[in-house]
This record gives C-alpha cells, sequence and structure tokens, in this order.
C-alpha cells in the first residue's frame, strides 16, 4: 500500500485524503496507511491540537468512514476492521464509564491516553521523515567536486636481479646458443702439474746435470698447444721440486732456455743458481 | 573597498580568533585545502594526518579551513564524522539536478526510514508499532539496496529480532555529521516520542551507532537452538 | 596577525585591484566558485555565463577568483579557454601515493639486458644473431623504460640500425664503475660462470660507452635520404 512516488509534502499528501463525496472517499482509502495513518487524518481534520482531541469524537468519524466505506462495498483491509472493533469497545467504555477496569486491563482513560499518544507519536515522526527528506542532499541539491583528482599510486618498481644473475643469464645464455650451433669442441689438451710432478719424480736421479728444460718433456707432448700445456706443467712442476730441495734451476736472462739440475743425486754444486721462492 | 575585499576582510576577522591563530600554518592550510579539494569522498581526520607532515594540527587546520570557506560558495562540510567540500546549500538552486536513475521513494519507505534513523536501534515490529500498520518486506529491501539501512544487531528480547540503524552512505547523503545532529532530534526525545511506550519514567533511547543494552551485535542467521529454545531469551529480556 | 591572516591580506591586497574592483559581485562570485567546483569538466565562459544571472560579470569574475585562488592549495586554471580548479602544482606530490614492489627481469629480458652490456654497441639484429631467437618488441621497450639501456647511436651499415648501450642507472643497479668493468672471458671463467673451456667461437668483447669504429651519434630519426642512400651507408661500412 505504497503511493507510487516520493511525497515529501505530508500535508500536501493529506489534503488529498479529505474526503467530501464518495468518489474522494474511495480516493482516500486507497491513499491510507492503515488504519493510525487513517485515524491520524481524521484527527488533523479536528483542526485541535492532536494532544488535546476527544477520543470520542475521533471515534464516532472512524466509525462513520467504515460504515461509509462498508456501504459503497468497498474492500478493507482486516486491520482497519479491528481498529473498528476496538474503538467501538473503546467507545462504549468512554460513554458508561465503570468503577473499575477488569483485571489487568487499562482503564479506558488509559486506553485513550495511549492512542492520543500513538497518534502524536506518528505525526511528530510524519514531521521529522519531511525534515530529513527536505534537507539538501548530496547530488541533488550540494554537490561535491565535480571533478574529483585522484590519488594516483604510482608503483616504485625495484628490482632485484644482480650482478650474478646478469652474468649467469650472460654465460648460460651464450654457452647455450653457441653449444647448439657450433660443433662440440674437443676439450683443449692438457698436461696436468700432477702428472707432470709424478713423471719428474720418477725421473729423479737419471737427470743429467743441467739438463734443458725443453728435453725433460714427455715425447708425446710436442708441438703446439699440447707443447706449451708441458712446458707450462713440467715448469710448474720443476719449482715445486725446487721449493722442496729436490732439483735446481737455473735461468740466465728472461725467455732464455731453462736448465734443471737433480740434486738427489749431485752434491750441493756452486753453479749459479736461481731458486723461485 | 570593493565588495570582494570586504568579504575576504570578514573572513580574516573571523580568522583572528585566538584558537587557529597559533596553529594553522599556511603551508599545511594549503595542503589540507588541497587533499580535502581532490578527494571524491569525505576524508577523515587519521588519513588527513597521514598525508599531512607530521606535527600538522588537523582540528586547527579543518577549523580554520571551515571558517574561511563559511561564506562561500564552497563549504567544509563535516559528514558521518569526515570532510569533504560542498557546494553551499543556498546555491542548490543553481546547480540542482533532477536525478532520474534514483529510485523514487515510497512514502512507506521514507517514513520507515526517518524511523529508523531517529529510533536505532529499532526492530520491525517496533517500526511497524509507530507506523499501525504491517510492513511490506521490499521497504526494508528497498532501503538496504540503496545502502541507506543495515541491519546493525539483534535485540535481546523473545525471538532476538534484528534491529536496524541507518549506515554512513545515509549519513553522506543528508549531509550529516551523525545520527545525533538529525534535526528536531531533541525535541522528540524531550516529548518522549522515541520511547516505545508513552512517557513513564523509562529509560529514553537514544538514537545511536553503539550497540543498545539490549542489543546484541548481528552475526548473520541465529545458530537454530536459539529459535528452538525462545524460553532462554524470555530469561534474558 | 596570524599567519592565515597574513595570507588572507595577501589577497585582499591582490584584490584591490581597481579592474576588479568593479566587477566583482559577491554573490556572484560563490555562485561561479560553487559552479566550477562541482563541474565535471572545465567550463567556457559561455557556459558559465547561462547559468549565473543575468549581468555577471564572467571575465571579471573569472579574474576575482583567479586571484584568490592564486596562492591556494587549489588554483583556478584556464586550459583552452575553459576554467576548472586544480590542485597547485606545488602540491602534487600530495596525490602520488609511492607503492613500493619488487620484481624480477624475465629470463628474455636479463639475458638481452646481458648481452646488450656485455657487446654494446649492438643492433638489434646483433642481439637476436647472438641469442638465436627473434626478441619481441616489448622486452626492448621494458629494459628502456626501466631505463637501463639507450639507443647510443646507428651502426653505419644499410638501415642504419640502431645501437643499443646501457645507461647510467645500469651501473648503479649492478654496482658497476662503468661497462668496461664488466667482467670479460677470464674473469667469467675464473668466477664459475663458464666452464674452463667455453664453446669454440665464445668471445666476450670489451664494452665500451665511447663510440664504436661503424657507429654513429643517435640523432633521433634519420631524415629520409639517409634511408634511401643505403648504398652511401654500405660504402662506409
Amino acid at each position: 500500500m505504497s503511493a507510487p512516488d516520493e511525497i515529501e509534502n505530508f500535508d500536501e499528501f493529506q489534503s488529498t485524503a479529505i474526503f467530501a463525496d464518495d468518489q474522494a472517499l474511495r480516493v482516500a482509502v486507497d491513499g491510507f496507511e492503515g488504519p493510525l495513518d487513517l485515524l491520524l487524518t481524521l484527527a488533523r481534520n479536528q483542526k485541535v491540537d492532536i494532544a488535546k482531541i476527544s477520543i470520542l469524537k475521533l471515534a464516532d468519524q472512524y466509525l462513520e468512514f467504515i460504515e461509509g466505506a462498508k456501504k459503497l462495498n468497498l474492500e478493507l483491509a482486516a486491520d482497519y476492521l479491528v481498529m473498528a472493533a476496538w474503538l467501538a469497545y473503546l467507545k462504549s467504555r468512554l460513554i458508561l464509564p465503570q468503577e473499575k477496569s477488569p483485571e489487568g486491563e487499562p482503564s479506558a482513560d488509559e486506553m485513550a491516553t495511549r492512542l492520543r499518544w500513538r497518534l502524536q507519536r506518528l505525526d511528530a515522526m510524519r514531521a521529522a521523515s519531511t525534515r530529513l527528506m527536505g534537507r539538501e542532499r548530496l547530488d541533488r541539491d550540494v554537490f561535491g567536486r565535480g571533478d574529483p583528482e585522484p590519488i594516483n599510486v604510482v608503483k616504485l618498481r625495484t628490482y632485484k636481479d644482480t650482478m650474478y644473475d646478469l652474468l649467469t643469464a650472460y654465460a648460460t645464455d651464450r654457452v647455450r646458443r653457441l653449444g647448439g650451433k657450433v660443433y662440440r669442441p674437443q676439450m683443449a689438451p692438457v698436461l696436468h702439474i700432477e702428472e707432470a710432478r709424478e713423471r719428474l719424480e720418477r725421473m729423479l736421479g737419471r737427470i743429467s746435470d743441467w739438463s734443458a728444460l725443453d728435453r725433460l718433456l714427455p715425447l708425446d707432448w710436442s708441438g703446439g698447444s699440447r707443447r706449451r700445456s708441458a712446458v707450462a706443467s713440467t715448469l710448474l712442476a720443476c719449482l715445486e721440486l725446487a721449493r722442496d730441495g729436490k732439483v735446481e734451476i737455473q735461468q740466465t736472462a728472461p725467455f732464455a732456455e731453462i736448465f734443471v739440475r737433480d740434486r738427489t743425486s749431485t752434491p750441493v754444486g756452486d753453479a749459479v743458481t736461481t731458486s723461485p721462492n | 573597498m570593493s565588495s570582494v575585499a570586504k568579504m575576504i576582510e570578514t573572513i580574516e576577522t573571523e580568522m583572528d580568533a585566538p584558537t587557529q591563530e597559533m596553529a594553522a600554518n599556511p603551508e599545511h592550510l594549503r595542503m589540507i585545502e588541497a587533499l580535502l579539494f581532490a578527494a571524491s569522498e569525505p576524508l577523515d581526520q587519521k588519513s588527513l594526518s597521514t598525508s599531512l607532515p607530521e606535527g600538522a594540527d588537523v582540528p586547527a587546520l579543518l577549523a580554520a579551513l571551515e571558517e574561511i570557506y563559511q561564506k562561500r560558495g564552497v563549504n567544509l562540510c563535516c559528514v558521518a564524522g569526515k570532510y569533504q567540500f560542498r557546494t553551499a546549500s543556498d546555491l542548490a538552486f543553481l546547480l540542482r539536478k533532477e536525478q532520474p536513475e534514483q529510485k523514487r521513494l515510497s512514502k512507506a519507505a521514507i517514513e520507515t526510514l526517518a524511523i529508523i534513523a531517529h529510533h536505532q536501534p529499532v526492530t520491525r515490529a517496533e517500526i511497524e508499532d509507530i507506523r499501525g500498520v504491517a510492513m511490506s518486506k521490499g521497504t526494508i529491501d528497498m532501503l538496504m539496496e540503496i545502502g541507506w539501512i543495515r541491519i546493525r544487531g539483534r535485540k535481546r528480547t523473545p525471538g532476538r529480532p534484528v534491529t536496524y540503524g541507518t549506515t554512513e552512505a545515509f549519513l553522506v547523503q543528508f549531509g550529516l555529521e551523525s545520527v545525533a545532529h538529525l534535526p528536531g532530534l531533541d525535541e522528540l526525545k524531550a516529548a518522549g516520542f522515541l520511547e516505545a511506550m508513552p512517557p513513564s519514567g523509562f529509560d529514553v533511547p537514544n538514537p545511536s551507532d553503539a550497540l543498545g543494552p539490549d542489543e546484541d551485535p548481528y552475526t548473520g542467521e541465529e545458530p537454530e537452538e536459539d529459535l528452538a529454545t525462545g524460553s532462554v531469551n524470555l530469561d534474558e529480556a
């Protein structure tokens, strides 16, 4: 039973509920929001303060209204009829005051006061609702900033990548590409230092006095990179043995030929020696 | 002196109140003005404070700003405990916009909203008692959908009915600092119309966002036991 | 006098300019302020004029408003003949919220970056050749956006492709003094990034910030003539 439109002015609304003839009555029945609303409208039509309204007179008007509606065969919701019955009862008790009200029941005056109070309260809430809806509303009467400037969330992106990541990526990427594209390269030949040292140690006692380093190289390690590796490893092995006092090494000038002498079979000589330290 | 200069002089005179004098750092004032101007939503003191330099006296700045803008075309308003610049209400005639998209509220919905606002926390039965008519389900649904009301708790009475209250969006829409700022609230209270019964010395319920003395926080569906053992709730009530 | 009052006095002094004195009706000023505040887009004088009462001197009002807001947190700006309030440009930082986010480069991106770093100056085609895969446009764009690579020149080869190199920000990120300090082959081996015997054909160039022998400095878009006369460039290369 709700009005189709927002009606913010209740005085305006209630004026539509005043019934002068049968036609208006029909309109009024449709317009009421229940029996209390009907009672309030009737009360307001008495044009006196609701606090001082005559409940007897109001009950008469209400019952009259219901009778009129019945005559017109208007369908009335049950709660209108309940209110009518209650008002008829209240009216009878108000007209014929009893000395005592039935057990546990309020007196007729108390019932009238309660009804009056409920009408006042409904009236007050109607007014409050008018006040509320009369307030300036956002985006209808008052406006916020039409073109707000939003907060820009700037992502401060930092990267965790380190030099390690960079070099790993470079090395693995490049090795992978080349590995896939070119033939699988042979491992370059290396004469390991340990190998050279073992070999030299086996030769100790058999190395002739001041032998050139070249002559101590294994025979199958001649030529190109194989020879270079053999020279380097054998020299390093000689240096290690010299440190251990097992050989002496001599070189007369930078890049000159290197000579090696076996100290295990030769007493310490007075030759010019260069001992690496 | 020009009329504009006169207006500014008025602002200045108001600004000379000693309370704002010390605290309102003009650079901070510019900042808070910019923040509030830029925002699309009301801002609370806490979020303003985090955006301003440390030590900025937000309450003093807000007070200063409110005074500066008091007579202007744009005013600083406090809604739902937050701050927002809004066009002056007397200029509504200039700016008013009809909003066809917003559902027009029925008389029943408007009344229900007003009752919920003033009587919160309030149950459906209490609303029906005030209006003297059974409420159609759609009314509450519609107000909930608009976002103006919410279920806020349960009443410690038999059946433990849910209680309704208004939302922050309601306060923002109607330009209210809090529900305690509803116009005419004091008169309604004084007349006893916010009480459940005719005045006879019962305590006066105030509309409040805090849980009422006979209200429990809303936790969704009630456990079935509670519904079955109405007697327990009766004892509690 | 309080600092705020001083600021207002400044505004007032500015407002006393005789041009605005006559025309700026304070009520009209409030209206234009509200209109501009509530507008969702910049407004031109004509549309302001139709919203304001007849006879309102829009140019004078705008001038007055501009002066009032000149030193404030919000300014009245005119862009393309339309007016709007904008946050004062020196307060733009208030509207920025920085959110740190840590990321890692994608595999393709870090490999590309490593190759640019070691092989610079290097063209896109060369990067693709080294990596053996076509590169997505996004990779270079992303590295440029981060600011770690830059276009440093053009190669004197047909088509004059741009050459890429690393930036100062790259050196900072990876803790390098200069690109010449990038580890070479031996250091890569020694540090265990490469096997003792890298595949044949594996060389690690010595990167440099200086222009390469076949590199021209980058001067933006190539003039059309250069693109047309590829043969000339071929000779040069």
